[in-house]
C-alpha cells in the first residue's frame, strides 16, 4: 500500500505542476491509521496529508458533484468499485466529466476498522477484516479512468451477493417483519446513508423539503423509520452501484445495502441482469420497459 | 384563505335515492374551508348552473366542489360554469358520487358515508387547486383517413367538399372496400357498384383528395392538430403516373395461378392484375409471390408488352412523413375464419360458401359471371341452405359475442334474389332471430317470405356433411319439434364479421383505445359516437361496431363533419394539466426526458437562483404544448422537482389522506 | 312463482351440473346435433329452458334422461356453452340418487350379459344408471 | 389487538383516467355493485402513482392499494402502465421482503370497457383485504381514530 | 422416454388384443410403457357433477402414481383417456374438486394435475412423430382403404380433450397415412356410435351403427379402426344390414411394423 500510495502522490504532484489540474480528491491522514477522511488537496503543500491505506474505503466520487462546479479540473482516486459510481453520476450529469481527471487507483480490498479494532491482523486471514462490501468485490476493472495506477487487488472469490436476501426471502412474512422492524427500529435518522451515497444527489432531498408532503426531520414512528428507508431504496432503485457505503458508514450497523440489493436482485431477475455504472449512458431498467414484462401479479406469485 | 363551495346533486332519484343528499351537503359544512354547501335536484341544469354562479359571487367562491356524476360526464360543463361567474375553472373539482356511489351501493347509510368521504377528498384536493391557464396549439390543415372503402371515401369526399385537404390511405392496390365486392344492396336491391364507383371516380378527381393506395400507416406521433405520420407504399413494379388501366399485361401474364382477393378467393388471377375493372387507381399491380421475373429473374413479358412504359420490377417501398391536424380510421371488417366451424363443413366440401363468396357468385362480373352454379361441379343447383349466425352471437370462444347486424338482411336478400331469378330453386334458411330494426327492413324480410317464398326455419343446424353429391343439413326446427335432414346441394353460410385485422396496430399507433372485440372504442357511446377518446382522432364504419351501409354513410359524414370542425379552427387549447418543473429542486439527471413518450421535457443550463443559492445548472424544462400530462416523469424524479398541474403530489396526497382518515 | 319443490329440485340441478341456462339464447343447435333426438321425449334445448323454467318434475318422470348418448355433440357444439349434457345428466343424478330409484338393477346384468361385451360397457351402465 | 365486530377495510384504488376510471364508471352505469370500501382517486396515467401515495395511504391507515391502468398496449400515452408495471412491480416485491403481506397491494388491467371486470377486481381485493384484517405492519399510529 | 401406463379394465379381458398390439408395438418403437401399479377402473364415465367426488378418486391415484413415476401418462381406451383426462383438468382448475379429493386419498403430496395425460395416438404424433413412425414401418399396409372411427370420447368437449378438431379430426387419418394406409374420409366417423346405450336399448344402438357403417361403406371403406373397446363391440355387435370389419388401430399399427404375430 505504501507503495500504490506513493505512485499516487508522484503522480499527483506532477499533473498539478504541469497545470493540468488544480486539485486532488482523496483521502487525509487521521489521527490513526484507520481513519482516513476524504479531502480536498489545493497545494503540493496540503498533499502531505495525502494518504492511501488499508482504511481508504470511501467512496469518493459524490464529492465530485460539488468539485465539478469548482474552477478548473479536479483530479480523484477511484477505486474499481468507485469507478461504478462516477460512471453512474457522469450519466446522470450530476459530475462533468470535463472536470474531472480519473487516476485509477488499485485496490487490496479495504479493512473494516470495527472488525479490526483491537484484532491483532496478522492472526487469521486478511478476509475476516474486510469491509463486507469487499467480501462481493465486482473486480479489478475500473470502468473509468484517465490513467491507471497499478498495484496489487484482492485476490479473492466473491460471495454471492445475494445470499442474504434470498435467506431472508426464505423467511416468513412475518419473520421478514420482525427482522426489519429489527434492524430499522434502530435507525436514528441521522441521514449518514443518504449523505455519502452517491446516488442520493438531489439538490434537496424530497425529505428535508417542507413543500413536498413527506418532509421528516427525524423519523417520529415505526412508521416514518420504514418510510425513509423504502423511499430511498427506490429512489436510487436502476441507479444504485451496490458500492455498499449505506451500510459502511450507518453508525447502527443497519444492514441498509439489502434493500437495495433485494432491488436489483429483482431487476436482474425480472428486467435481465443490470449493473448500474457499468458504463456511461446507461438506460436504467426503470425508465425502460418491455412489452412482455412480467405482470405485477405473476412477479408476486408463490410463497409468502 | 380558500372559500370552497360545494354542490350536491341530486341527478333526480340517481343519487338522491340511495344517498342521502342533504345530509353529505350538511356533513360538507363543518368541513375546514368549505363555506358554502348546498343540494339541488339537477346541477347541470341551466337553474342549477346559475346557483353556482350566483354562489361564486355571493360567497366570494375561490373553489367549488360539485358532487355529481363522473367528471368524465360534466367536468368540462361546470368548468365553464365557474368561468362564467368570474372564477378560473380549474378551481372545480367534481366528486363523483354517480357511477361510483349511488348507482353500485343500495344500502343509503352506506352510500351517504361514502358520499361524505368523497366530498371531502374532493375538497382536500381543491384546497390545493392553483388557478391554471390553458395554451394554445396550431391545426394542420389537412386530414388523414386509413381505409378507402365506403366509410373512407364519404368521409374523404365530404372533408374534401368543405374544403380541406385530405389523403385516404388505402392497403390494397384499390379503393372501393368490401362494398365493392357486394351484388345488391338491401333493401332495395339497387346494384352496389352503380352506387359506389361514381363516388369512387369523385374521390379521384377531386383535387383535395390524395388517394394513397396500396399503402399502409406506419407510425403516428404527434397529437390533436399536429399529428406526423409515416407512411409506407408497397412497391407495385408499375408505375402509376403511366399506367394506363388498358389491361395488356394481364393478357399476356403467364403467372396465372394467384388467388383472386376480390373474388374471395373462387377463382384465379395473374401475377400482374388490375384488381376489378373499376379499380381506383386504375393501375396495374405485380404480386411478387407470383411473379415469375420477380421469383425467378426469366420472364418480362408484361414489360414488353406495356406501351406506356410503366412496368418497373426494380421499384421500392416508397416511406414518406406527412402532418395531419385530424385523423379518421375506417378500417372496416373481414367476415371470420371458419376454422372453429368445422362442424359446418366448409372446409370440407366447396359446395359450403360464406355469404361474401354468395355474394362473388351472384355477381355479373363475379367469377361464374353472375351464374349461380356450384363451386364444385358448376351443376345448377336446386336446394340452397342458408345458416344464419354463423360465429355471431357466440361465447364459447370460438366465435364473436356480439351479433354482426348486416346477416340478416344480407341473407334475406340472397334468399329473394335466388328465388327471384331462379325460380325452381327452394331456399330455406336456418334462423335463431331474424333482426330487422331499419327502414323498410321488416318489409323487405317478409317479402322474402310471403312473397318468394322463402322457407324460414326457426332453429339451428348441427352439422352439414357431404352426401353423394348432395350436402345433409341436419338441424332443429323448433317450431315444429323436429330434427331435420335436408338434402342441399349449396350452403351459405352468414359469417360473423370482425374488425380488419391492420386495426389492431393501427390502434396502438393511435393511442386509441379498442374493445374487447378490437372495435375502436366511441368517446361516449352516445353522446360522442364517431370520436375516439384520443383527441383528433375519428373513426368511420365498421371499424367502430358492425353496421350496413346507409349507417356507414351516415357515420362517415359525421366523422367528416366533426373532422371539419376542428380544421376550420386555426387554435386550439391545449390542456393546462401538464408537467412542470421546479428548477430549484431540479438535479438535471434527465431520468424524466427518458420515460416522456411526446419529447415534451429538454434540458438547459441555467443560473438559478434561489434561497442560498446561485450556480449554473442543468434543469428540465416542458413544452406545454407538447406535453400530454401523463405524469411519468412525475415519478422518476427523485427530488419531486417535477409534478403534475392539476395531478399534483400534494393534491394526490391530500386525497389520500382525506380517504384514509 | 315456483312450488317450493320445483325451486330446490331447480337449485340442486344448477348446483350438481354447475350450468348456468340463462346464458342459452335458444337456438336450438343442440337438438340440431343431437344423435338421440329421435328417443329423447324431451330435446336437449328442453332440458336446458325446462330446468329454466323450473319444470323439472316432468323431466324426472321422463326417461329421456336414460336415452342421452353422453357423446358432447351438444356441448361441443353450443354457441353460448351451456353444455346441455351436464343438466342431462344432473337429471339422472337426481332420479337414481333416490332410494331404490337405480335405473340399471345389478340383479338385472346377468341378463344383459353377451360374450363379447366389453367390461366397460358394465362399469358405465351401473356408473350411469345406477347409484 | 383490538378488532371492531364490523370491521370494514380501507382500500384506496388509483384509476387511470382513460381506461379505469372509466371502467369503474361503466360498472356503475351498469350497476355492477362493488363494496362502499373502495374509493378512486383519479390519476391521468397509472405511472402517475408515486410509491408515494402508496405508502402514504398505507400511513394513513389503508389496508389495501389497488393500482388499475389500460391493458398493457393500450395507454392512452402509449407506454405509461408499461413504467407503472415495473415500478409497481419492483416496490411491491419489496413490501413484500419487508413483511407486508402482498395481498394489500395489487396492480390489475382494466379497459373502458370492462365494466363487470372492474366490479369483479374489486370484489375480489376487498375480500382478500378483507381476510388480512387491519393493516398493521405498515400503518402511523398517530393518524388511526382511536379505537371506540 | 419412458411413459407411465394406464390399460384400464377392458384391456385386461375383452379387449386384450388392443393392449397387446400396443405393447409390442411401443416397444418396436422405442417408447417404454410401464404399467402402472395397483391401478384401478377408472369407471369408464367421467361424473360430470360438481359434487362427485368418489368417483373420480381411481383416476387421481393413477395420474398422482404417474406423477411420481416421471409425469407422463399413456392410455389407450377412449374411455379411460376420456375419463382420467377431464378427471385431470377437473384436478387443475376446478378448487372444489381438487380440495374434496385430495382430502379423500390424502396422498404425501396433495395432486393438482401435474401429470400430462396423453393418448396412445398423441404419444405417437407428439412424442415420436408420424414421420418417424413411417420410418419404423417394415409392412406399409398399402392400397388398404381404411375408415378411422372416433367417436365422441376422443374428441369431445374439444376444449378439454384438446387432441384435435373435433368436427374434423385427422390424427387417425394420418396415422392410417404413416402406416401406408389409404385414409377413408367419410361424415359419421365423430358421429356417437350408441355405445354406452347399448345395453340399455339395442335398437337405438343399430340405428347409429347402421349410419356409421353406411357413411363408411359408401366412402369405400374396407375395414374400420378404433381406439375404443365398446366402439368396437358395439360396431361389431349390432350392426344392422351394413357390415364391416371393425379392428383396432393398434392391430394395424402391430402389423405395419412387422410385431403383430410376435404380440
Amino acid at each position: 500500500m505504501q507503495g500504490t500510495a506513493q505512485l499516487i502522490l508522484e503522480r499527483a504532484r506532477e499533473l498539478m505542476q504541469s497545470g493540468q489540474i488544480q486539485r486532488v480528491l482523496g483521502w487525509e491522514k487521521g489521527e490513526f491509521e484507520h481513519d482516513p477522511t476524504p479531502a480536498f488537496f489545493e497545494s503540493e503543500e496540503e498533499l502531505q496529508n495525502f494518504c492511501y491505506n488499508d482504511y481508504c474505503g470511501a467512496n469518493l466520487s459524490k464529492y465530485l458533484i460539488a468539485a465539478s462546479k469548482l474552477e478548473g479540473k479536479t483530479l480523484v482516486c477511484i477505486k474499481p468499485c468507485d469507478s461504478y459510481s462516477l460512471n453512474q453520476l457522469i450519466t446522470e450529469h450530476r459530475v462533468n466529466r470535463e472536470k474531472v481527471f480519473v487516476l485509477a487507483v488499485p485496490c487490496p480490498g479495504m479493512l473494516d476498522p470495527v472488525k479490526t479494532e483491537g484484532k491483532d491482523l496478522s492472526q487469521g486471514e486478511r478476509k475476516d477484516y474486510l469491509l463486507d462490501k469487499c467480501l462481493c468485490c465486482k473486480g479489478a476493472e475500473h470502468k473509468i479512468a484517465d490513467e491507471t495506477i497499478e498495484g496489487p487487488s484482492l485476490d479473492l472469490a466473491p460471495e454471492d451477493r445475494f445470499a442474504q436476501v434470498r435467506e431472508l426471502e426464505a423467511l416468513s412474512p412475518q419473520e421478514r417483519f420482525d427482522f426489519w422492524r429489527g434492524e430499522l427500529s434502530r435507525c436514528i435518522r441521522c441521514n449518514a446513508c443518504r449523505n455519502v451515497c452517491p446516488a442520493c444527489s438531489c439538490v434537496k432531498c424530497v425529505f428535508d423539503n417542507p413543500n413536498s408532503g413527506v418532509s421528516s426531520k427525524a423519523s417520529a414512528d415505526d412508521f416514518e423509520e420504514n418510510m425513509f428507508h423504502i423511499i430511498r431504496a427506490f429512489h436510487v432503485a436502476g441507479r444504485c452501484t451496490d458500492c455498499g457505503e449505506c451500510s459502511r458508514v450507518c453508525p447502527q450497523r443497519i444492514p441498509l445495502h439489502l434493500l437495495n440489493r433485494k432491488f436489483i436482485a429483482d431487476i436482474d431477475e425480472l428486467y435481465g441482469e443490470y449493473q448500474a455504472g457499468e458504463e456511461a449512458e446507461q438506460r436504467s431498467p426503470l425508465v425502460n420497459y418491455q412489452t412482455t414484462d412480467k405482470e405485477p401479479s405473476d412477479a408476486l406469485k408463490g410463497r409468502g | 384563505m380558500q372559500r370552497i363551495g360545494v354542490f350536491v346533486c341530486w341527478c333526480g332519484s340517481n343519487i338522491a335515492g340511495p344517498v342521502d343528499v342533504e345530509r353529505v351537503a350538511e356533513a360538507m359544512k363543518s368541513v375546514p374551508g368549505v363555506v358554502h354547501s348546498t343540494t339541488y335536484q339537477y346541477m347541470c341544469s341551466e337553474v342549477g348552473q346559475s346557483r353556482i354562479m350566483e354562489a361564486i359571487k355571493e360567497h366570494q367562491l375561490t373553489g367549488v366542489v360539485v358532487c355529481s356524476c363522473s367528471p368524465r360526464m360534466h367536468e368540462n360543463t361546470f368548468r365553464k360554469t365557474a368561468q362564467r361567474a368570474g372564477l378560473n375553472p380549474y378551481m372545480v373539482e367534481i366528486a363523483n358520487i354517480r357511477e361510483q356511489c349511488s348507482w353500485i351501493h343500495k344500502d343509503k347509510e352506506v352510500g351517504t358515508q361514502k358520499a361524505i368521504v368523497l366530498a371531502k377528498a374532493a375538497v382536500a384536493k381543491v384546497m390545493l387547486n392553483t388557478p391554471l391557464q390553458a395554451g394554445t396549439s396550431p391545426v394542420i390543415k389537412r386530414a388523414l383517413v386509413i381505409g378507402g372503402g365506403i366509410a373512407g371515401i364519404q368521409t374523404a369526399l365530404d372533408i374534401a367538399d368543405a374544403g380541406y385537404e385530405v389523403d385516404i390511405v388505402e392497403k390494397s392496390p384499390t379503393i372501393g372496400g368490401r362494398m365493392a365486392q357486394l351484388d345488391k344492396t338491401f333493401p332495395t336491391l339497387d346494384c352496389s357498384a352503380c352506387i359506389l364507383t361514381p363516388k369512387m371516380v369523385d374521390a379521384a378527381q377531386n383535387e383535395k383528395i390524395d388517394i394513397i393506395s396500396y399503402a399502409q400507416v406506419e407510425k403516428v406521433s404527434g397529437f390533436v392538430g399536429n399529428f406526423t405520420v409515416t407512411i409506407r407504399k408497397k412497391a407495385r413494379f408499375v408505375d402509376e403516373l403511366k399506367c394506363t388501366g388498358c389491361g395488356a399485361c394481364m393478357e399476356k401474364c403467364p403467372s396465372k395461378k394467384g388467388k383472386n382477393e376480390f373474388n374471395m378467393g373462387l377463382n384465379n388471377r395473374t401475377a400482374i392484375y388490375i384488381p376489378f375493372a373499376q379499380a381506383i387507381p386504375n393501375v396495374a399491380v405485380i404480386d411478387p409471390e407470383q411473379c415469375l421475373k420477380l421469383k425467378t429473374g426469366k420472364c418480362g413479358l408484361c414489360e414488353r408488352v406495356c406501351s406506356a412504359g410503366a412496368i418497373n420490377y426494380k421499384q421500392e417501398d416508397e416511406v414518406f412523413e406527412r402532418q395531419y391536424g385530424a385523423i379518421v380510421a375506417a378500417t372496416g371488417f373481414k367476415p371470420i375464419d371458419l376454422d372453429a366451424f368445422d362442424e359446418y363443413g366448409y372446409s370440407q366440401s366447396k359446395d359450403v360458401v360464406t355469404s361474401l363468396e354468395f355474394e362473388r357468385i351472384m355477381n355479373a362480373a363475379g367469377p361464374t359471371g353472375g351464374q349461380l352454379v356450384r363451386p364444385s361441379d358448376g351443376k345448377h343447383p336446386h336446394e340452397i341452405v342458408f345458416i344464419q349466425c354463423v360465429g355471431s352471437r357466440d361465447t364459447s370462444g370460438c366465435g364473436k359475442p356480439y351479433c354482426s347486424k348486416i346477416c340478416c338482411m344480407y341473407t334475406a336478400k340472397h334468399a329473394m334474389l335466388v328465388r327471384d331469378k331462379y325460380p325452381d330453386v327452394n331456399v330455406h334458411v336456418f334462423y335463431i332471430d331474424v333482426r330487422t330494426p331499419g327502414k323498410n327492413f321488416d318489409e323487405f324480410y317478409r317479402r322474402a317470405v310471403e312473397q318468394y317464398g322463402v322457407d324460414y326455419i326457426k332453429g339451428m343446424v348441427g352439422k352439414v356433411f357431404p352426401e353423394g353429391d348432395k350436402l345433409i343439413v341436419q338441424g332443429s326446427d323448433l317450431i315444429n319439434g323436429k330434427q331435420l335432414a335436408l338434402q342441399a346441394d349449396m350452403v351459405v353460410l352468414a359469417a360473423a364479421i370482425e374488425p380488419d385485422p391492420s386495426a389492431r396496430k393501427l390502434a396502438t399507433m393511435l393511442t386509441a383505445s379498442m374493445d374487447t372485440n378490437d372495435f375502436f372504442t366511441e368517446a361516449h357511446p352516445k353522446l360522442r359516437p364517431v370520436e375516439s377518446p384520443t383527441a383528433g382522432v375519428f373513426l368511420s364504419g365498421v371499424c367502430q361496431g358492425p353496421k350496413d351501409i346507409p349507417e356507414t354513410v351516415a357515420q362517415a359524414g359525421a366523422a367528416a363533419s366533426k373532422v371539419i370542425g376542428l380544421l376550420a379552427k386555426d387554435h386550439l387549447v391545449t390542456n393546462p394539466c401538464v408537467a412542470q418543473s421546479n428548477e430549484l429542486l431540479c438535479n438535471g439527471c434527465s431520468q424524466c426526458e427518458r420515460v416522456c413518450p411526446y419529447g415534451a421535457i429538454s434540458y438547459v443550463e441555467k443560473e438559478i437562483r434561489g434561497p442560498g443559492v446561485r450556480e449554473v445548472r442543468r434543469v428540465a424544462q416542458v413544452n406545454p404544448a407538447v406535453c400530454q400530462g401523463c405524469g411519468a416523469c412525475t415519478v422518476t424524479c427523485p427530488s419531486g422537482a417535477m409534478d403534475l398541474q392539476g395531478f399534483s403530489n400534494l393534491q394526490i396526497m391530500a386525497e389520500v389522506d382525506a380517504i384514509c382518515k | 312463482m315456483l312450488h317450493e319443490n320445483e325451486r330446490d329440485l331447480r337449485e340442486t340441478i344448477l348446483r350438481i351440473s354447475a350450468v348456468d341456462v340463462r346464458k342459452c339464447m335458444k337456438c336450438g343447435k343442440c337438438s340440431g346435433s343431437c344423435p338421440a333426438y329421435e328417443q329423447m321425449e324431451y330435446h336437449p334445448h328442453q332440458f336446458v329452458a325446462m330446468v329454466d323454467n323450473g319444470d323439472i318434475q316432468a323431466l324426472l318422470d321422463s326417461d329421456a334422461s336414460f336415452k342421452c348418448l353422453t357423446c358432447y355433440a351438444c356441448t361441443e357444439r353450443c354457441p353460448r356453452d351451456v353444455r346441455p349434457a351436464r343438466l342431462v345428466e344432473a337429471v339422472r343424478l337426481l332420479k337414481i340418487r333416490k332410494q331404490g330409484q337405480n335405473h340399471l338393477k345389478p340383479d338385472a346384468i346377468p341378463a344383459k350379459l353377451e360374450a363379447e361385451l366389453p367390461q366397460q360397457a358394465i362399469v358405465a351402465a351401473l356408473r350411469k344408471y345406477s347409484k | 389487538m383490538q378488532v371492531r365486530q364490523d370491521w370494514k377495510p380501507k382500500i384506496v384504488a388509483f384509476c387511470c383516467n382513460w381506461c379505469s376510471y372509466a371502467g369503474a364508471d361503466l360498472a356503475g352505469s351498469s350497476r355492477r355493485s362493488y363494496p362502499a370500501d373502495v374509493k378512486i382517486i383519479r390519476v391521468p396515467c397509472s405511472c402517475r402513482v408515486n410509491p408515494l401515495f402508496i405508502l402514504r395511504a398505507f400511513q394513513r391507515g389503508a389496508d389495501g392499494v389497488i393500482i388499475c391502468g389500460c391493458h398493457p398496449g393500450d395507454c392512452h400515452y402509449t407506454s405509461g402502465n408499461y413504467y407503472a408495471r415495473r415500478r409497481m412491480t419492483l416496490l411491491f416485491k419489496m413490501l413484500e421482503y419487508l413483511g407486508i403481506e402482498k395481498g394489500r397491494t395489487r396492480v390489475e388491467w382494466v379497459s373502458a370497457a370492462e365494466g363487470a371486470k372492474f366490479s369483479s377486481v374489486m370484489n375480489d381485493f376487498v375480500q382478500t383485504v378483507t381476510a388480512l384484517g387491519e393493516n398493521v405492519k405498515l400503518e402511523d399510529l398517530r393518524c388511526k381514530e382511536p379505537l371506540n | 422416454m419412458n411413459y407411465s401406463y394406464y390399460p384400464g379394465c377392458t384391456l385386461k379381458t375383452k379387449a386384450k388384443e388392443l393392449d397387446r398390439y400396443a405393447r409390442s408395438s411401443a416397444e418396436k418403437l422405442g417408447l417404454h410403457l410401464e404399467e402402472l401399479e395397483d391401478w384401478q377402473c377408472c369407471g369408464a364415465v367421467y361424473p360430470q357433477a360438481e359434487d362427485e367426488i368418489a368417483t373420480k378418486l381411481s383416476a387421481v391415484r393413477a395420474l398422482a402414481q404417474a406423477k411420481e413415476k416421471g409425469g407422463k401418462l399413456v392410455t389407450l381406451c377412449s374411455a379411460c383417456h376420456h375419463v382420467i383426462k377431464r378427471v385431470n383438468l377437473d384436478m387443475q382448475n376446478n378448487e372444489y374438486i381438487r380440495t374434496r379429493v385430495n382430502n379423500y386419498i390424502a396422498p404425501d403430496a396433495p395432486y393438482a394435475g401435474e401429470t400430462q395425460v396423453l393418448h396412445y395416438l398423441e404419444l405417437l404424433r407428439d412424442e415420436l412423430g408420424f414421420e418417424q413412425l413411417k420410418k419404423s414401418v417394415v409392412n406399409p399396409l398399402k392400397g388398404r382403404k381404411i375408415a378411422a372411427y372416433y367417436g365422441c370420447m376422443l374428441l369431445r368437449p374439444a376444449e378439454e380433450m384438446g387432441m384435435d378438431d373435433p368436427e374434423n379430426p385427422k390424427i387417425l387419418e394420418d396415422f392410417l397415412r404413416a402406416l401406408g394406409a389409404e385414409p377413408v374420409l367419410y361424415p359419421y366417423r365423430n358421429e356417437c356410435c350408441g355405445g354406452y346405450i347399448a345395453l340399455e336399448d339395442k335398437g337405438q344402438a343399430r340405428q347409429n351403427v347402421d349410419k356409421i357403417l353406411h357413411s363408411a361403406s359408401l366412402a369405400g371403406a374396407e375395414a374400420v379402426i378404433t381406439a375404443c373397446p365398446l366402439c368396437l363391440y358395439n360396431l361389431a355387435q349390432n350392426a344392422g344390414k351394413e357390415r364391416l370389419p371393425v379392428l383396432y388401430f393398434t392391430e394395424l399399427l402391430a402389423e405395419a411394423l412387422g410385431v403383430k404375430e410376435e404380440a
